[in-house]
């Protein structure tokens, strides 16, 4: 009984399924690629990632709230142009940071005005802001070569090493941690998580759902931001369409991450064990030598046995769960 | 058809080795010494005698040289510099006896994905690949940490295809890059070939890659000034057609529709040339005949550009000397890499506007390079 | 096959010998959702042509049989025969090719789709459609549109898009659909809930009318009245048990509740002996809630009342009535167009849906599946949503202190589950609806609304909601208690006001002072107020 | 009847239909103004044409959004179908026969979706994201990156829509109306048509209606593929060359035509009609980018406005015109977040 109920604690947890899943792939690779595990090479690419583990981060809470922000990826794009501008512009390291992440910000106003506000499609709404994002990095680029700032602080913001990492890659995982213990810890994240179970119950709950959905897309754009800031930072150079696919990366990574596109399911830090998990994929793979094209299928296949996977395998917890309470309130029925 | 064009080259190449070295010296950058490349034996064939090549056999003792080949995008464009690499490839390995480790990774997605070729040089890097090459959709700063990190390592990165002429020549942390000169020897070649067959008076219509991409900023930089050279020549029209034909197709209808009066339409690349090319067909216009009709060229030098300037469907295109830029990458990587020799960090390679005039030899050598009788890598 | 024929060819099963082979006949269906066993063993004969009344309490296993009939569950034991052969029912495809045809409670309809369309889907062979399921509109609106006058709907309506029609003629759409496909055996779960009283009797006459023709009817209701009107048989369920099948001519009301509710009933009828005492002490205070003139454009007008602290006052009125419409605006969850809140003598400034809370009221609202419980939150998680400031410092939550909040709610309220940070969606339903009068209590409300509150949940369940209310009165809260059983209005109210149609209709005082013995009388001057014309 | 007509003559008035065209007509109108070639026959035809690629993708899409699905794979479904199409021309397979195996594959994608989506239970944004990368990842892995070429014929021409028929008519454009007219009618006047939108508005009432629910959205998924191979081969034959990156992007385009056309993600609602108009807005955007000169990296971002203009313009006509007739109906539930439905209480 108490083992059977421990255990399905266990496979129950949220992020189990995706926790297990990175440590095998990390092991496997760890092991039949001797490069994989060297400090320098696992530094570089984590740090390669940063963008995507913040947008992940954002998505997944725009997911759990029970929208989607699809802007996530451009934003990021066009924040680090703007940032990496106004760096270039002499303005310094605080108004540069200031700018990436009021970028962000604002097209987090924008998508929530729009979809709290006109009660618009989520999914269209952001694919639209998408557009005019990636659009508006475009014509920046094509007015200004943003090649590079001379201001080193401002290229320090990221890649400044600090505790064996880069503080891009601690920044990230900063973002990571707050995000989570916004949403377990905070009364925000409460209402969150209310809302994204369902609108109607959590406004007779007294919850104003709809101020809290505009919330979280502008957490979620000034996140987009913020990752904007730190690749800019990191590349020291920001080109159009440079991030154009990440949203659909950090969607997969939340979802294979556990985060139910339904809303109301999930956490922050199993959708970013999924970036991770999908990061590692791909370096794994890359230092194999495995084509990317061939990379690019099996990574298709990966996404769907781990969706179909974290789900069997909940559903088997719930079981047990269910099983377990019934019995221990003594419910016939 | 394959067999003759190769050995003519062969012969070019063995019997005349002189012809070779001019080649080299011409595409050499001014400041270069040219004493690498013509002592760079390998290139002169069998015909430079046993000692030479048993002397570099025991230098290279049968070791294996790991390269790592990364182009922004699969394209029919990189695969044809891939296999004249290939060739290249079998040739010193059969006459001095390397064997090669070659792997390709291009990063899935279209010409942006720079994140992408990132962590494949880093990789590769983490792999302590003996020579890396780089052509990507990154501009010069994006790379330039990576590349630091690279030679702090020892890691020798090359790069091919580059707009690389754009950026300083000492801030360049590439062992050199083999490549050409987007402005003079593209852009500006196409410009003044325009202005020549219209007798220097004319409407033209542009259409661009992607905003922003170094090859286009550099090609315009060459356009540029061919049309100021020639003022007769008038730009009424430019669209973005993303380096691809359907984009491009749609980019010269519409310019066409609204100024159906065009002498010429330059597409920056040939696919788009060729989508122009197909909408001056839909349009219902006529090509150029040699001396009347819409001009169209692109730039590349691909097989299927080729077969359409055969077929007058294309009046001409910018060969980039795709084959020569794949052979040279491979010599510069032998001669420093095993022989342990200084290039020249611009390694320019001979171009040449291709029309029906000149476009069987140009169809031919890059045919050879494709039957690569051995390829490399998976 | 006439209708006393039919009466005595429903006698109970294990009696007397069967004159003729059921229609339909259950034996020992069990049916278990992982350890939970929804199905105990439900045994019926339905014969043809009668009306088969289905009755039990929620949770009695009614709807685990009806789906097991509907072909989108599969028993895992026991029989089913049609016509005295053993059939599996397995997929609703097949189910409709036995012959049984389901109305569901909830609606099924297509809102983009036409009110002709709606009528079409899953039945256009029937229909007339041709080869490669060329369908033809002409033939079934000719076919129904007789039919469908009968149930209110035109031929207008029929070229409507679906979305376009108010929620009784979406229910009268899928009456018209289900009847449209002469079925052997129709089951009916709840079909009037939604109608109007002469859309109700176009039903009735309808089901008496397919009765005549021999189609048998299984109906699941839980109006004893309608029962004895109609019905030729009832089985009662209770516990995934079929208890009795009777023929209702056998029956009285007291003897079908006592099948019902088991001997437990009287639990319900006790009344609280002070209460007099507490109202009257009350009186000369301010209400505590005030509504005055309280509009919302299309759904009520004019709606005012007061409920004194200490005071339960009873909504009573027909589905649709506007009940809920008002605790929705009351609550903040709709807009007023005019009228004023009052809690306390202090007006309502209705911001966004947390003024109400903020102000003092709270609801347990209708549907709690729905609307009421945050399935996958915890036990705790659940209780604190609705005043998070209690548990929490600067916007940082206190699990301690939510747990212990929680724990506390769970002993008053005797809530059974394993602890505070169970899901909530594993609990039973009387536990789930206990779980929600937590959060509310947690809101420290002066005003309660209670908006069905047994719907859906065991009798025992249902008592102790009961007492909750009782007490929560004479603790001084005002209770507004929205029910739909009569019953329970009296056993709770001190007051009843009826509404019709977006209106308030009259006034039934001192609910709680009469004698038992007027009862009768008092549900009969809700009835006629809660059915008078408009 | 006149009261039966005055209820048609609203219900159409009331369409958000009407809304986009009105947007297309007033672009149209001021674009007539600005540059009058907008308006010639050559321009005309060129949109035609330029529409055609996205106009068969949005259908397709429309169709898996009525069903209440999605299908993120299209573009890559067309880019495979285009390179086996091609492909099997090479090999000297008549073109009918190119066709077919085009057809085949584009359609054993689709049922590839269908089944994850329904058996598999995978969220059809996830399945359809990693079957597009799969099916995309082989067509690279499969060329090698290197472009499909040397299958043109001129009867192939005119699959492309390269050599004109009669006057501007094009095949591809009467494939496109044919396709059209077949697929309202499968959606307006055959079973099938009026279960999807059943399954779409409700998968839980539909099975309970005995539709066979995941055999539908199984169909639908098949039809979205089929539909794409017949843009693949379209394609092919228009850019005469089969690059891998072909599909790159269309997917989203898809979308949002179908939306635009008053498609909704939740399922139950859209019409072939609108997903053409969709698809015509998108492209006249291009078009009058290109047409006015403006600079065309502006392009992107006015898409992006285009598209919530629109789903502005389809989600309050309805409410406009019914503020306009009908002061006091209460406004129309919105399609994101759609307002509790008023239990009976």
């Amino acid at each position: 009984m108490m083992p059977g109920r421990r255990f399905s604690r266990l496979i129950g947890t949220d992020g189990a399924a995706i926790a297990i899943a990175l440590l095998l792939v990390g092991a496997l690779f760890a092991v039949t690629v001797p490069e994989f595990a060297a400090v320098g090479n696992l530094r570089y690419f984590v740090a390669e990632e940063v963008p995507i583990l913040v947008i992940t981060a954002a998505i997944a809470l725009t997911i759990i709230v029970g929208g989607i922000d699809l802007s996530v990826g451009a934003v990021l794009g066009l924040s680090a142009g703007v940032s990496l501008w106004t760096s270039m512009s002499g303005l310094g390291p605080v108004p540069s940071v200031l700018a990436g992440v009021g970028t962000g910000a604002l097209f987090g106003v924008v998508n929530g005005l729009i979809i709290v506000g006109l009660r618009l499609n989520d999914f269209i709404v952001t694919l639209g802001t998408l557009n005019v994002a990636a659009g508006l990095l475009v014509v920046l680029t094509g007015r200004i070569q943003l090649t590079g700032t001379d201001d080193d602080a401002y290229v320090a913001i990221a890649r400044t090493p600090l505790l064996g990492v880069t503080t891009g890659i601690l920044i990230a995982a900063a973002v990571a941690v707050l995000m989570h213990l916004l949403l377990r810890y905070t009364t925000f994240g409460r209402r969150v998580r209310a809302t994204g179970l369902g609108v109607e119950p959590a406004r007779v709950a007294g919850i104003d759902t709809g101020r809290v959905k505009f919330l979280c897309y502008v957490v979620s754009g000034s996140l987009a931001g913020l990752g904007g800031v730190l690749l800019a930072s990191r590349l020291n150079s920001v080109q159009a369409a440079m991030t154009s696919g990440y949203e659909l990366t950090a969607v997969a990574a939340a979802v294979l991450g556990g985060v139910s596109l339904a809303g109301g399911r999930g956490g922050i830090w199993q959708a970013v064990l999924g970036a991770l998990f999908l990061a590692t994929l791909r370096q794994g793979f890359r230092l194999l030598g495995v084509d990317p094209m061939i990379f690019a299928m099996i990574t298709g296949l990966c996404i769907i046995v781990g969706v179909v996977a974290d789900r069997s395998l909940r559903d088997l917890a719930n079981r047990l769960t269910l099983r377990d309470t019934r019995r221990s309130i003594g419910v016939a029925q | 058809m394959t067999a003759s064009p190769a050995t003519t080259r062969r012969s070019l190449l063995g019997g005349a080795g002189l012809l070779a070295a001019a080649g080299l010296l011409a595409a050499c950058s001014p400041n270069g010494s040219d004493s690498t490349a013509s002592n760079a034996g390998p290139s002169q064939g069998p015909a430079s005698g046993a000692s030479y090549d048993d002397a570099v056999r025991s230098i290279v003792d049968g070791r294996e040289i790991k390269v790592g080949f990364t182009p922004p995008v699969l394209s029919e464009n990189f695969t044809q510099i891939e296999h004249a690499a290939f060739r290249k490839m079998q040739e010193l390995e059969e006459r001095f006896g390397c064997t090669w480790v070659w792997e390709r990774q291009s990063p899935v997605g279209d010409f942006s994905a720079v994140q992408g070729t990132l962590g494949i040089v880093q990789s590769w890097m983490a792999r302590g690949f003996d020579a890396i090459a780089v052509s990507t959709g990154a501009n010069f700063a994006t790379v330039q940490d990576l590349y630091r990190q690279a030679n702090a390592e020892g890691v020798k990165i090359y790069q091919f295809n580059q707009p690389a002429e754009l950026y300083p020549e000492e801030e360049l942390l590439t062992v050199t890059n083999v490549g050409y000169d987007n402005r003079w020897q593209s852009g500006y070649l196409a410009g003044t070939y325009i202005a020549e067959k219209l007798g220097g008076s004319g409407k033209i219509l542009q259409i661009w890659g992607p905003s922003g991409s170094d090859w286009t900023r550099a090609r315009k930089i060459g356009f540029d000034k061919a049309l100021a050279e020639n003022p007769g020549i008038e730009v009424v029209g430019e669209a973005d057609g993303g380096y691809v034909r359907d984009k491009g197709l749609q980019a010269a209808q519409d310019l066409l529709t609204r100024d159906p009066d065009i002498d010429a339409i330059y597409g920056e690349n040939e696919e788009m040339a060729l989508g122009a090319s197909q909408a001056i067909d839909a349009a219902g216009l006529k090509h150029w005949d040699g001396s009347d009709g819409i001009l169209t060229i692109g730039a590349d030098g691909l097989m299927s550009g080729y077969q359409k300037i055969r077929e007058k469907k294309l009046t001409a295109t910018v060969n980039i000397g795709g084959v020569d830029q794949g052979q040279n990458l491979i010599e510069a990587i032998f001669q420093t890499v095993v022989l342990g020799q200084t290039v020249t960090q611009f390694i320019n390679n001979p171009t040449q506007v291709v029309d029906l005039s000149n476009v069987a030899w140009h169809e031919a050598y890059t045919q050879w390079a494709l039957d690569a009788p051995k390829t490399y890598g998976s | 096959m006439n209708a006393s024929t039919a009466r005595r060819a429903a006698s109970p099963p294990g009696g007397t010998a069967v004159p003729d082979t059921p229609l339909l006949r259950l034996r020992d269906v069990q049916k278990s959702f992982g350890n939970v066993r929804a199905l105990v063993g439900a045994s019926l004969d339905l014969h043809a042509g009668t009306i088969h009344a289905l009755m039990g309490s929620n949770g009695a296993g009614k709807s685990t049989l009806l789906n097991v009939l509907a072909g989108l569950l599969e028993p895992d034991h026991g029989s089913v025969e049609i016509d005295g052969e053993a059939v599996t029912i397995g997929n609703p495809q097949r189910a409709q090719q036995l012959g049984l045809r389901t109305i569901h409670q909830e609606l099924s309809t297509v809102p983009d789709l036409t009110v002709l369309d709606n009528l079409l889907v899953g039945r256009e062979k029937e229909s007339g459609a041709g080869r490669f399921g060329w369908l033809n509109r002409g033939r079934t609106a000719r076919q129904l549109s007789d039919l469908a006058a009968e149930f209110g709907i035109t031929r207008l309506d029929l070229a409507t898009e679906m979305s376009r029609l108010g929620a009784l003629k979406k229910r009268a759409v899928e009456i018209v659909k289900a009847l449209a496909s002469e079925p052997k055996i129709l089951v009916l779960d709840e079909p009037t809930s939604g109608l109007e009283d002469h859309e109700k009797e176009a039903l009735f006459d309808h089901m008496a009318q397919l009765r005549r023709r021999g189609v048998a009817l299984i109906w699941v209701t839980h109006h004893l009245d309608e029962v004895f009107r109609l019905a030729d048989v009832a089985t009662v369920m209770r516990d995934g048990r079929s208890v009795a099948t009777t023929a209702v001519a056998e029956l009285t009301h007291a003897s079908l509740s006592r099948q019902m509710f088991g001997e437990s009933v009287e639990l319900l009828a006790d009344r609280p002996a002070a209460r007099e005492s507490g109202c009257s002490s009350s009186l000369r205070e301010v209400p505590a809630l005030r509504v005055h003139g309280l509009s919302r454009r299309g759904v009520f007008k004019d709606v005012s009342f007061e409920v004194r602290s200490g005071e339960v006052l009873g909504f009573a009125g027909l589905a649709g009535s506007g009940r809920t419409e008002v605790a929705r605006v009351l609550m903040g969850l709709d807009r007023a167009d005019r009228g004023v809140v009052e809690v306390n003598g202090r007006t309502v400034r209705y911001r966004s849906v947390r003024s109400a809370h903020r102000a003092g009221l709270a609801m347990v609202p209708e549907d709690r599946k729905q609307l009421g419980i945050l399935g996958e939150l915890t036990v705790a998680e659940n209780i604190s949503v609705s005043r998070l400031r209690a548990v929490s410092r600067a916007g940082l939550l206190d699990r301690r202190k939510e747990n212990a909040l929680a724990q506390s709610y769970v002993e008053d309220l005797r809530i059974k589950t394993p602890g505070v940070s169970a899901k909530v969606r594993n609990l039973s339903g009387g536990n789930q609806q206990k779980v929600v009068i937590g959060r509310c209590l947690n809101t420290e409300p002066t005003a309660l609304i209670f908006d069905e509150p047994t719907q859906g949940i065991d009798i025992h369940a249902k008592a102790e909601v009961y007492r909750l209310v009782r007490s929560l009165a004479e603790q001084g809260a005002a209770v507004v208690l929205i029910s739909s059983e009569i019953s329970e209005l009296l056993t709770l109210s001190d007051r009843v006001v009826v509404m019709s149609r977006g209106e308030l209709v009259g006034e039934v005082g001192e609910v709680g002072r009469r004698a038992s013995q007027d009862e009768q009388s008092v549900k009969d001057q809700i009835v006629a107020l809660a059915t008078r014309a408009a | 009847m006149l009261h039966r007509a005055s209820g048609r003559a609203e219900r159409l008035i009331s369409d958000p239909l009407i809304g986009i065209l009105g947007l297309v007509l007033a672009a149209a109108v001021v674009m007539a103004f600005v540059q009058p070639t907008f308006l010639s026959l050559s321009n005309l035809t060129n949109i035609g044409g330029a529409m055609l690629a996205i106009a068969f993708l949005s259908i397709a899409m429309t169709v898996v959004l009525i069903a209440g699905g999605l299908d993120l794979s299209v573009g890559a479904v067309m880019a495979l179908s285009a390179g086996v199409a091609a492909a099997v021309i090479n090999n000297g397979v008549p073109l009918a026969g190119a066709f077919v195996a085009a057809l085949v594959v584009g359609t054993g994608v689709g049922a590839v979706n269908g089944f994850l989506v329904t058996r598999l239970e995978v969220p059809d944004f996830i399945a359809t994201l990693a079957v597009g990368g799969i099916t995309s990842g082989f067509l690279l892995y499969w060329t090698r990156g290197v472009p499909i070429l040397g299958y043109m014929t001129p009867a192939y021409e005119y699959v492309g829509g390269l050599r004109r028929l009669i006057g501007p008519i094009t095949v591809p454009m009467l494939v496109l109306i044919v396709l059209a007219l077949v697929t309202a009618t499968l959606l307006h006047r055959t079973t099938i048509g009026l279960r999807l939108y059943a399954v779409g508005s409700s998968a839980a009432a539909a099975r309970s209606a005995g539709l066979p629910v995941n055999r539908l959205k199984v169909y639908a998924y098949m039809f979205s593929g089929f539909v794409a191979a017949v843009a693949g081969i379209y394609l092919a034959g228009r850019t005469t060359t089969v690059p891998p990156s072909m599909g790159t992007g269309y997917e989203i385009s898809a979308i949002a035509a179908a939306v635009i056309g008053g498609a909704s993600l939740l399922g139950g609602k859209g019409r072939v009609l609108g997903a053409l108009v969709g698809a015509l807005l998108l492209t006249l955007t291009r078009n009058i980018i290109n047409l006015t000169g403006v600079e065309s990296s502006w392009q992107t971002v006015l898409t992006g406005a285009v598209l919530i203009g629109a789903l502005l313009a389809n989600h309050s006509w309805g409410d406009l015109v019914s503020l306009l007739r009908r002061p006091l109906r209460t406004a129309a539930h919105t399609e994101a977040y759609p307002e509790p439905t008023t239990r009976e209480g």
